[in-house]
C-alpha cells in the first residue's frame, strides 16, 4: 500500500497541480476510461448511453446516526463519516493516499508548520452563501472548541490561522506536523457555513458545499439527501438518495431482494454468501484497516504476567473466530505486529505467536495462574463472540473465563485506563492509516488504553515520532515501538474485519476505502431495460 | 321445512283463536331425552282466558314457548302437533314470518321481571322497538305510544327514558306487560307472571291484566301453579301433569266439580280460608322423572284410586260433557266418584 | 362525569414526578455514561473531564435531577444529550408511527376478534367453537417477537409479499400489525366468548326475540351491546401489554417508533431523552385506561348513573 | 424450581381441611385443560432435572465446534447444531431450567410481596390502603418491558436479575387481587369471631384471612407465570436479559434471528418450546380458575 512521505510528496503534488487545474477547468463531463471506475485525481468515469435511476436507497451498517454535526462528540459514529462524505467538502481530498486538490486549488510549505492555500473562487454553499476563507477560519475554530471530537483532534494542533484574501488561507501548526495535509483531507475537517449555524443551531450544521444537501432526517432511522445542482466538482446523475438504518441486521439481504434498497454497507455475516450467489447482486469487499483485539489489563496480578498473556496468544485460533464471528469474511494477520493491517509503517518482521497448544500449557505453567477464574469484558455482537470462543480454547488448557457481556458504555466505563477493574477486553482499535493514531493506544493515561499500558519507553518514543519529519526516521521509531509492545504483548491482534459493500448489478461509483471513510457521493445505478 | 302458507287473517268469528292439537315436545341431551309435553291438546277462543296450571315440572313453561315456536335452541324439539293460531299453523310458519306474528298477533310476559329487561336499553326504547318492527311509525311515533303504554300499566310516560336498574321488581313486570301488549296482541301468554312478586303487588299486577283484558278483549294463557290466581282470572282450566292434560273444562266444572284424582290432590294442599282446622293433605311421592316416565297414567304411582288398568299404556281423554274432559281409567267403571264434596270451592 | 375525568387527569401528575424519579435514578446508578461513548480514542483525561461538566456528569446525581426536575415542574422536558433536540420534539416525531401501528394493531386485533368471538359463542361446542378455542389459546402463549420473525421469514423472505422493515406506506404495515395484535386479538376474542356465553342464556334475549326482533338484531344489539363490558375490560388490559410489546415489535421490523427510540436512548444512556420517553409513555398508559373507564360509562349505563350522582334519580322518585 | 409452587399448596394444606384440597383436586381432574397443563408442566420440570444431572453444561452445551456450525435437524443433531457449532437439542432442554426459574420465581417474589402489601391495604384500609394503593398504580403504569430494561442496565445480566426485573412488574397485579379478595373475606363471620377470640389484627390477617382469600391468588399466580415467561424471553431477545453462553429460551431466539435464512431451525424450536411452556400455564390457570372458583368459571 502506498504510503504519504513528506518530502518526495510535496514537490510532486507542485508539478501535478498544474495539470489538474487545466482538467478540472473542464471538469463538466466524464473523463475517459473503462465506466464505473475513478481516475487518478478522484473523477467517477460514467457509462454512457444509458439512463439513469432517480431516487436511490442505501442501507447503513449496524452503527446508529443520532445526529450530524461535525462538532457534537455523539457524531463520532462510523456512519456520520460517509453523511460527511456527501454533504461536505474538506481543503485537500486523500485518493489512494496520494493528496489532490479540492477547495484548495493549491498549497505550498516549506517547513511542515508554515501552510498556505489558495482556494477555488466558484464554490457556492447549500444555503446559497458564497465560499471564501472567512469560511475555512469559522470552520477550524468551530473543529478547535468541539473537545471530544475527530474534529477538534485533527485541528488542535493549529496555532494560528489567518485570510489575507477572501481566496487564500495560511496556518502554522504548533510543532512540526509531518500529518497535516493528511488531517486536513480527512472529512472530519470539512467546511461549515457560519450564517447557517447562526441561522438554526440544529440544521445549520447540515449545510455544507459538497454534492449533496439533506431535505431530511429522523434520528437513527433515515437521512434524505438531494443532488446540490450549483456544485463545483463532477455532476452526478442520481437524482434523490436515502442512507436508511435498519435495525434487524436479517431483514437487510431480504429488503434488497425486495427492491426496498438498491445497496448496504453491511449485511448481517451470514447472508453474505446468499447475496453474492445472487445473480442480481455485486459487491464489493475492502479489508478494514481496524484491528479485533484481546486487551489484557497489565496492572492485574494474572494478566499482568507476560507468560499468561503468551499462553493466551498461543492458544488462539484466529481462523475459527473469523468463522464464527464474520462468517469467514476477515483477513488474519501474517506478523506479529499490532497495528492496522494497512496502517503506515507497519513492522512485519515481528514473529506472529501462532496457535500451538503445548505452546501454550508451557507458557501457562510458567505463569503464575493458579486456576483462578479470569473474566473477559466484551461488547455485544462480534466481539462476544471472541470472548466465547477464546472461552473455549483456554478451557483446553485448564483457564477458567468468566464473560462480562455489556453495551458499549458499559464496556468504557469499566475498562478504563485509571481504575481498570476488567482482566481481558474484546474489543475492536482505531481504523487510521496515520501512524500517530496508534498513540492514543499505547500512550499511558489515554482514554483508549484498555490495557492501561505504561511504558515510559513507549511514550517517549512515540513523541519523538510524532515530530520527527524524515520518514526513514520516523518508520524506524515506529517499527521500534511495535517490537517492544509484541514483546510485552498488552495486546493480542486478532483479525481485520472484511467489510462487504452489497448493491444491485446496475449500480456504481462507490469508493470503499480501508480507513472505512467509504465515499458513496457518485453513487449511480442504470436503468435495467 | 314448513310448505310456505301465507298467513290469511281470520275473521274473529266463533272460530277458535287459538288451537293446540296433540303437541308434543322433547329436550334432546347426549344420553337421554326428557320428555317435556306429551300429546296435549286445548284451545282458546278470542277473549277468553285459560290457565294452564300444574306443578313446577310439569312442561307448562315448554308448552307456552312453543306457541310462540320459541323452544329453545338444538336440544328442544317439537315432534309432533300443530298449533293453529287465527288460522296459522306456528310450527310450520318460516322464521321471518314467526317475526311477524311474534309481539304483533302473539306475544308472551315471563317469571323473572329481574332479568326479562335488556339492562342497556331505556325502558321506553324496548317498548318502542316492538312497536317500530310491527307497525310502519317513525321513532318519534313510536316513543309517544310506549309512553302511552307505561301510562297504561300505571308507571309515569317520563320515566320511559330512564333504565331497568331504576324500576323496582313490580314496575319492572309492569314494563314487561307492556312491552307485551305494546302492539295489541290478540293472544297474550303469561308465563308465572307474578311468582316472582310479593302478595301485594300480586295482586295490582293480575288486577290491571284482568282490565287490559276487558279493554283490548286480549286471549290469555296464563301458566301458574297457584290455583288462587286461576280462580281470580281465567275462564276455563287445563290441569298438567307429567307433560299431559290430565283435566281440562270450565273453571265451574274444574273447581266444583273435579274428576281427576291429581287435582282433588292439588285443593287439598291449599288450605281454606273457611275451615282453618282442616290439616293439609299433601300428595305423597314426587313428580316422575321426565326421561323415565311409566306406561299409562303418569300420576298412577301417586293416585289414592289407582288400580292395574291405570298401568295400561292405553289411556285415552274422556268426555264428562261439552266442555269438562279428563284423563283418567277409573271412569270407565260408572259409578265411581271422588270423596271431594261436589261444590266445596266456590269460585 | 367531567369532575370524574378532571380529577383521573390530575392524577397524572403524580405518575409523572414518582415515573421520572424512578427512571431518572435508575439510568443514572447504571454502569457506563453517555460520555464514554462520544469521546474519540485519542481524547486526553483533561479534555475528558472538561466534556463530563458540559454534561454535568462531574457534579452530584442529586444535582442533575434536581436540574431536571426544575426543568420538568415547568413543564419543559430538556433536550435529548446526544441529539441536543428537544425530546418532545424527538418523541413526536416519531409518536404517529407507534400510534399507526397501535391502531393498526387495535384494529386486527378487536375487529376480527369480535366475530370470531360471538361465533364460537353462537355456534359452541362445535367445531367452529373448538378451533376457536385452540387458536386463542396459541395466540396467547406465542411470544410477539418469535411470531414476527417467523412472519419475516415467510411472508417477506420467502413469498415477497410484504415489506421487512421500516414504515414505507401501508404494506408494511401488515406484519408488524399482526406480530403485535395477535396476542391482543387472541384475549379478546376468548372474553368476548365466554361474555357472549352468558349473555346468550339470558331471559332479555328471549324477551327479544318474543317481541318478534329478527335473530341478527338480536345477537347484534341485544347480546352484543350487554357483552361489551367484560370485552372492554379485557381490551384495556391488553391493550396496556400490547403498547409495552411495541418495542419488541418495532426492534424486529425496524419501525421507527416510541418503543425503539427509548430502547436507544437506554442503550446510548441518554438518561433525559429515556426519562421523557418512559414519562410521555406512562402518560399515554393512563390516558388509554381513562379512556377505556369511559367507555365503560357509554356502554353500561348503570355505572353511566354512578357519575351523574343522584340529581337525576332523585326527581324520579319524587315523580 | 417447583418449590415455590409446592410452598404455595402446602400453605394451602395446613390452612384448609383436607377435603377441600382434596375436593379442589378432584374438580381439577375433571377440566381437560388443566390436566393437559399440568403434565406438560411436570414434562418440563423432569425435563429440567433430567438435564441438570445427565446433560454436562461444559461438553454438551457450550463446546463450540466451529467445523459442524448450522447443521440442519439430524438424527445426530435433533434439533441441529448453532453459529458456533453446538448441539441446539441439548441447549433448549438445558434452557428449560431457566425459562421455569424465571416463571416461577419472578411471579412468586411478585406474589409475596403483593400478598404482603395487598392484604395489608385491605385488612386496614384508610391511608395506608391509599398509599399502597396509589404507588402500585404509580409501578403499574409504567410499562412492563422499559422498568425490566432500565433494571437489568442498572443491575447488570443476570439470572437474578432478570427474574427482579420481570418480578418486579407483576407486583401491582397482585396487590389488587390479593386486597379484593381480602376485602370479601374480611367482613365474614368466621373472622369477627377470630378477634373476639383474642387474635392480633395481624395474626387474623395471616391466619384466618388471607387463606381463604388464596384461590384467586393462586389462579392470578399461575395465569402469570405464561406471560412472565414471555416478558424474560423479550427482555434477552432485546438484549436486557442472561449473559452470553445461558442458553435461555429468549436468548437462542435471539441469536438465532441473524440465521433466518440458512438455519431457521435455530429460530423455530426454542421458540416452541416457549409457546408449549406458555400454553401450558395458560391452561393450567384456565383449569385451576374454573376448580378453585366455580362463580368465576365462564
Amino acid at each position: 500500500m502506498k504510503k504519504c512521505r513528506k518530502s518526495a510528496l510535496v514537490f510532486l503534488s507542485l508539478a501535478m497541480v498544474f495539470s489538474l487545474l487545466i482538467s478540472c477547468g473542464s471538469a463538466a463531463d466524464s473523463p475517459s476510461g473503462t465506466p464505473g471506475t475513478f481516475t487518478e485525481d478522484g473523477q467517477l468515469v460514467l457509462p454512457t448511453g444509458v439512463e439513469f435511476v432517480d431516487d436511490l436507497v442505501v442501507i447503513s451498517d449496524n452503527n446508529k446516526f443520532s445526529v450530524i454535526d461535525i462538532d457534537n462528540p455523539a457524531s463520532n459514529v462510523l456512519t456520520n463519516r460517509w453523511i460527511d462524505t456527501l454533504v461536505y467538502d474538506t481543503l485537500v481530498d486523500c485518493v489512494a493516499g496520494k493528496i489532490v486538490p479540492s477547495l484548495a486549488k493549491s498549497w505550498e510549505t516549506a517547513d511542515s508548520k508554515h501552510f498556505t492555500f489558495k482556494l477555488r473562487d466558484d464554490v457556492v454553499f447549500h444555503n446559497g452563501e458564497k465560499f471564501t476563507a472567512k469560511d475555512v477560519i469559522y470552520s477550524f475554530q468551530r473543529h478547535q472548541a468541539a473537545k471530544g471530537t475527530q474534529a477538534y483532534d485533527n485541528t488542535k494542533n493549529i496555532e494560528t490561522m489567518n485570510a489575507p484574501d477572501d481566496y487564500t488561507i495560511e496556518f502554522t501548526t504548533k510543532d512540526v506536523d509531518v500529518d497535516f495535509l493528511m488531517e486536513l483531507s480527512n472529512v472530519y475537517t470539512s467546511i461549515l457555513n457560519q450564517k447557517a449555524i447562526d441561522a438554526d443551531a440544529e440544521k445549520g450544521a447540515w449545510v455544507g458545499t459538497g454534492l449533496w444537501k439533506i431535505v431530511g432526517f429522523a434520528s437513527n432511522d433515515y437521512v434524505k439527501f438531494e443532488v446540490n445542482s450549483s456544485y463545483w466538482g463532477q455532476a452526478t446523475p442520481t437524482k434523490k438518495l436515502t442512507l436508511k438504518y435498519v435495525v434487524e441486521p436479517s431483514t437487510r439481504l431480504i429488503q434488497l431482494q425486495n427492491g426496498e434498497a438498491q445497496a448496504c454497507f453491511q449485511l448481517d455475516q451470514t447472508d453474505y454468501q446468499y447475496a453474492m450467489a445472487d445473480p442480481a447482486f455485486r459487491y464489493e469487499t475492502v479489508t478494514v484497516n481496524s484491528s479485533m483485539y484481546l486487551a489484557f489489563n497489565m496492572n492485574d496480578k494474572i494478566t499482568g504476567d507476560i507468560n499468561f498473556r503468551k499462553a493466551v496468544a498461543a492458544v488462539i485460533n484466529r481462523a475459527d473466530m473469523i468463522q464464527v464471528a464474520q462468517a469467514g469474511f476477515g483477513e488474519a494477520p501474517t506478523d506479529g505486529s499490532w497495528w492496522g493491517i494497512q496502517t503506515e509503517f507497519r513492522n512485519t518482521d515481528i514473529p506472529l505467536i501462532k496457535q500451538d497448544i503445548e505452546l501454550a500449557k508451557e507458557y501457562l505453567a510458567k505463569s503464575s495462574y493458579k486456576g483462578e477464574e479470569v473474566e473477559i469484558v466484551a461488547g455485544n455482537g462480534d466481539w462476544v463472540k471472541h470472548a466465547q470462543l477464546a472461552q473455549a480454547e483456554l478451557q483446553k488448557i485448564g483457564v477458567k473465563i468468566k464473560i462480562f457481556q455489556t453495551d458499549a458504555n458499559g464496556l468504557f466505563a469499566y475498562a478504563k485506563y485509571d481504575g481498570n477493574q476488567a482482566q481481558m477486553v474484546a474489543y475492536v482499535g482505531p481504523f487510521s492509516f496515520s501512524a500517530s493514531s496508534i498513540k492514543s493506544f499505547l500512550y499511558p493515561g489515554s482514554v483508549a488504553n484498555r490495557a492501561s499500558y505504561n511504558n515510559q519507553e513507549v511514550a517517549k518514543l512515540i513523541d519523538q515520532a510524532t515530530v520527527t519529519i524524515d520518514v526513514v526516521e520516523r518508520e524506524k521509531l515506529y517499527k521500534q515501538i511495535q517490537q517492544i509492545e509484541a514483546d510485552e504483548l498488552p495486546f493480542i491482534y486478532l483479525y481485520a474485519r472484511t467489510t462487504v459493500f452489497i448493491e444491485d448489478k446496475n449500480v456504481g461509483g462507490v469508493r470503499l476505502s480501508a480507513d472505512a471513510t467509504h465515499d458513496i457521493s457518485r453513487i449511480y445505478m442504470v436503468k435495467s431495460k | 321445512m314448513a310448505e310456505e302458507t301465507t298467513i290469511d287473517r281470520v275473521d274473529d268469528s266463533e272460530e277458535f283463536l287459538l288451537e293446540v292439537k296433540n303437541l308434543t315436545v322433547h329436550y334432546v341431551l347426549e344420553t337421554e331425552r326428557v320428555e317435556a309435553v306429551n300429546d296435549i291438546s286445548f284451545s282458546l277462543k278470542k277473549g277468553r282466558t285459560i290457565g294452564l296450571v300444574g306443578e313446577t315440572g310439569a312442561g307448562k313453561t315448554t308448552a307456552a314457548l312453543s306457541i310462540l315456536n320459541l323452544v329453545p335452541g338444538p336440544l328442544g324439539v317439537i315432534e309432533s302437533g300443530e298449533i293453529v293460531l287465527s288460522g296459522n299453523n306456528v310450527l310450520k310458519l318460516s322464521p321471518k314470518q314467526l317475526e311477524k306474528i311474534r309481539g304483533k298477533d302473539v306475544s308472551m310476559i315471563f317469571q323473572d321481571p329481574m332479568t326479562s329487561l335488556n339492562p342497556v336499553m331505556t325502558v321506553g326504547d324496548q317498548i318502542a322497538e316492538s312497536v317500530k318492527l310491527h307497525e310502519k311509525v317513525n321513532n318519534a311515533a313510536a316513543y309517544r305510544r310506549a309512553m302511552e303504554m307505561l301510562e297504561l300499566v300505571g308507571i309515569p310516560g317520563m320515566r320511559a327514558s330512564e333504565y331497568p336498574h331504576q324500576f323496582s321488581g313490580g314496575m319492572k313486570q309492569r314494563v314487561v306487560i307492556a312491552i307485551a301488549l305494546a302492539c295489541n296482541p290478540k293472544l297474550l301468554i303469561a308465563d308465572e307472571p307474578t311468582t316472582a312478586l310479593d302478595v301485594t303487588i300480586q295482586a295490582q299486577v293480575l288486577d290491571m291484566i284482568g282490565q287490559l283484558k276487558e279493554k283490548f278483549g286480549t286471549a290469555i294463557v296464563m301458566i301458574t301453579h297457584d290455583l288462587g290466581v286461576v280462580a281470580e282470572i281465567c275462564d276455563e282450566v287445563a290441569v298438567m301433569y307429567a307433560g299431559k292434560i290430565v283435566e281440562s273444562g270450565t273453571l265451574d266444572d274444574v273447581f266444583n266439580h273435579t274428576t281427576h284424582p291429581y287435582t282433588e290432590g292439588l285443593f287439598y294442599s291449599i288450605p281454606k280460608i273457611n275451615n282453618k282446622k282442616a290439616s293439609l293433605v299433601p300428595i305423597p311421592g314426587l313428580m316422575p322423572d321426565p326421561t323415565k316416565l311409566p306406561k299409562g297414567c303418569a300420576f298412577a304411582p301417586r293416585c289414592a284410586y289407582a288400580f292395574e288398568e291405570c298401568s295400561a299404556d292405553k289411556l285415552s281423554l274422556r268426555k264428562i260433557n261439552q266442555t269438562h274432559s279428563v284423563l283418567c281409567r277409573a271412569y270407565d267403571n260408572p259409578d265411581f266418584h271422588l270423596n271431594l264434596k261436589e261444590g266445596h270451592n266456590n269460585a | 362525569m367531567l369532575r370524574y375525568v378532571l380529577r383521573r387527569i390530575l392524577w397524572l401528575i403524580p405518575v409523572i414526578i414518582c415515573v421520572s424519579f424512578i427512571i431518572y435514578t435508575l439510568l443514572s446508578l447504571a454502569p457506563g455514561t453517555i460520555v464514554d461513548k462520544m469521546i474519540t480514542d485519542s481524547t486526553t483525561q483533561a479534555e475528558l473531564q472538561e466534556i463530563m461538566a458540559k454534561y454535568d456528569l462531574d457534579k452530584p446525581m442529586v444535582y442533575r435531577y434536581a436540574k431536571y426536575m426544575w426543568g420538568l415542574l415547568q413543564g419543559d422536558l430538556g433536550t435529548s444529550q446526544i441529539t441536543g433536540s428537544s425530546v418532545w420534539q424527538s418523541f413526536i416525531a416519531r409518536l404517529p408511527n407507534t400510534l399507526w401501528l397501535a391502531l393498526a394493531s387495535l384494529v386486527i386485533g378487536v375487529g376480527l376478534s369480535l366475530p370470531l368471538g360471538i361465533l364460537a359463542a353462537k355456534y359452541s361446542s362445535t367445531i367452529w367453537d373448538n378451533l376457536t378455542t385452540g387458536f386463542t389459546l396459541i395466540g396467547m402463549s406465542m411470544p410477539s417477537f418469535w411470531l414476527g420473525l417467523l412472519l419475516l421469514r415467510w411472508f417477506s423472505l420467502d413469498f415477497k409479499i410484504f415489506p421487512a422493515g421500516g414504515n414505507a406506506g401501508l404494506k408494511s404495515f401488515v406484519l408488524p400489525a399482526i406480530t403485535s395484535g395477535l396476542m391482543l386479538m387472541a384475549m379478546v376474542t376468548r372474553q368476548t366468548r365466554s361474555a357472549m356465553l352468558e349473555v346468550l342464556h339470558s331471559d332479555y334475549l328471549r324477551t327479544a326475540r318474543a317481541k318478534g326482533v329478527p335473530e341478527k338484531s338480536v345477537i347484534r344489539v341485544h347480546a352484543l351491546g350487554n357483552a361489551w363490558i367484560p370485552i372492554i375490560t379485557t381490551i384495556g388490559n391488553v391493550l396496556s401489554r400490547t403498547l409495552a410489546g411495541q418495542a419488541i415489535v418495532e426492534s424486529v421490523f425496524s419501525w421507527p417508533g416510541i418503543g425503539r427510540l427509548t430502547i436507544e436512548a437506554v442503550e446510548q444512556r441518554d438518561v433525559t431523552l429515556a426519562c421523557g420517553c418512559v414519562i410521555l409513555t406512562s402518560i399515554i398508559y393512563v390516558l388509554l385506561l381513562l379512556l377505556v373507564d369511559i367507555m365503560y360509562a357509554v356502554v353500561d349505563p348503570r355505572i353511566r348513573a354512578q357519575y351523574q350522582g343522584t340529581k337525576k334519580s332523585k326527581k324520579a322518585v319524587m315523580a | 424450581m417447583s418449590g415455590n409452587d409446592a410452598a404455595t399448596l402446602s400453605v394451602s394444606k395446613r390452612y384448609k381441611k383436607q377435603s377441600a384440597l382434596g375436593e379442589i383436586w378432584h374438580r381439577l381432574k375433571r377440566n381437560k385443560g388443566a390436566v393437559m397443563g399440568l403434565v406438560i408442566f411436570f414434562i418440563f420440570v423432569i425435563i429440567a432435572l433430567y438435564s441438570s444431572f445427565f446433560v454436562d453444561y461444559n461438553t454438551q452445551v457450550t463446546a463450540i465446534d466451529p467445523s459442524n456450525a448450522y447443521k440442519p435437524p439430524s438424527s445426530e443433531h435433533f434439533f441441529g447444531t448453532d453459529n458456533m457449532g453446538r448441539d441446539l437439542f441439548y441447549r433448549v432442554l438445558y434452557g428449560t431450567r431457566y425459562s421455569l426459574v424465571i416463571g416461577l420465581f419472578s411471579v412468586g417474589f411478585a406474589l409475596v410481596v403483593g400478598i404482603i402489601l395487598g392484604s395489608i391495604a385491605g385488612f386496614y384500609g384508610g391511608r395506608t390502603e391509599d398509599i399502597i394503593m396509589r404507588a402500585s398504580d404509580i409501578l403499574a403504569s409504567i410499562p412492563g418491558l422499559l422498568l425490566g430494561m432500565c433494571i437489568v442496565t442498572v443491575l447488570g445480566t443476570n439470572l437474578f436479575n432478570l427474574v427482579f426485573a420481570v418480578g418486579v412488574h407483576s407486583i401491582p397485579e397482585f396487590i389488587r387481587v390479593t386486597r379484593g379478595s381480602v376485602l370479601l373475606v374480611r367482613n365474614q363471620e368466621f373472622v369477627e369471631s377470630a378477634t373476639a377470640i383474642g387474635y392480633g389484627s395481624l395474626k387474623t390477617l395471616f391466619t384466618q384471612v388471607v387463606p381463604n382469600g388464596l384461590s384467586p391468588i393462586i389462579v392470578t399466580y399461575t395465569c402469570r407465570i405464561g406471560s412472565a415467561i414471555i416478558e424474560a424471553a423479550s427482555l434477552s431477545f432485546l438484549g436486557f436479559g442472561v449473559p452470553v453462553p445461558t442458553p435461555e429460551w429468549g436468548a437462542l431466539i435471539s441469536d438465532g434471528r441473524n440465521y433466518l435464512r440458512m438455519a431457521p431451525f435455530l429460530t423455530y424450536f426454542p421458540g416452541i418450546f416457549i409457546m408449549i411452556a406458555v400454553l401450558a400455564f395458560n391452561i393450567l390457570g384456565d383449569g385451576l380458575r374454573d376448580a378453585l372458583d366455580p362463580k368465576l368459571k365462564r
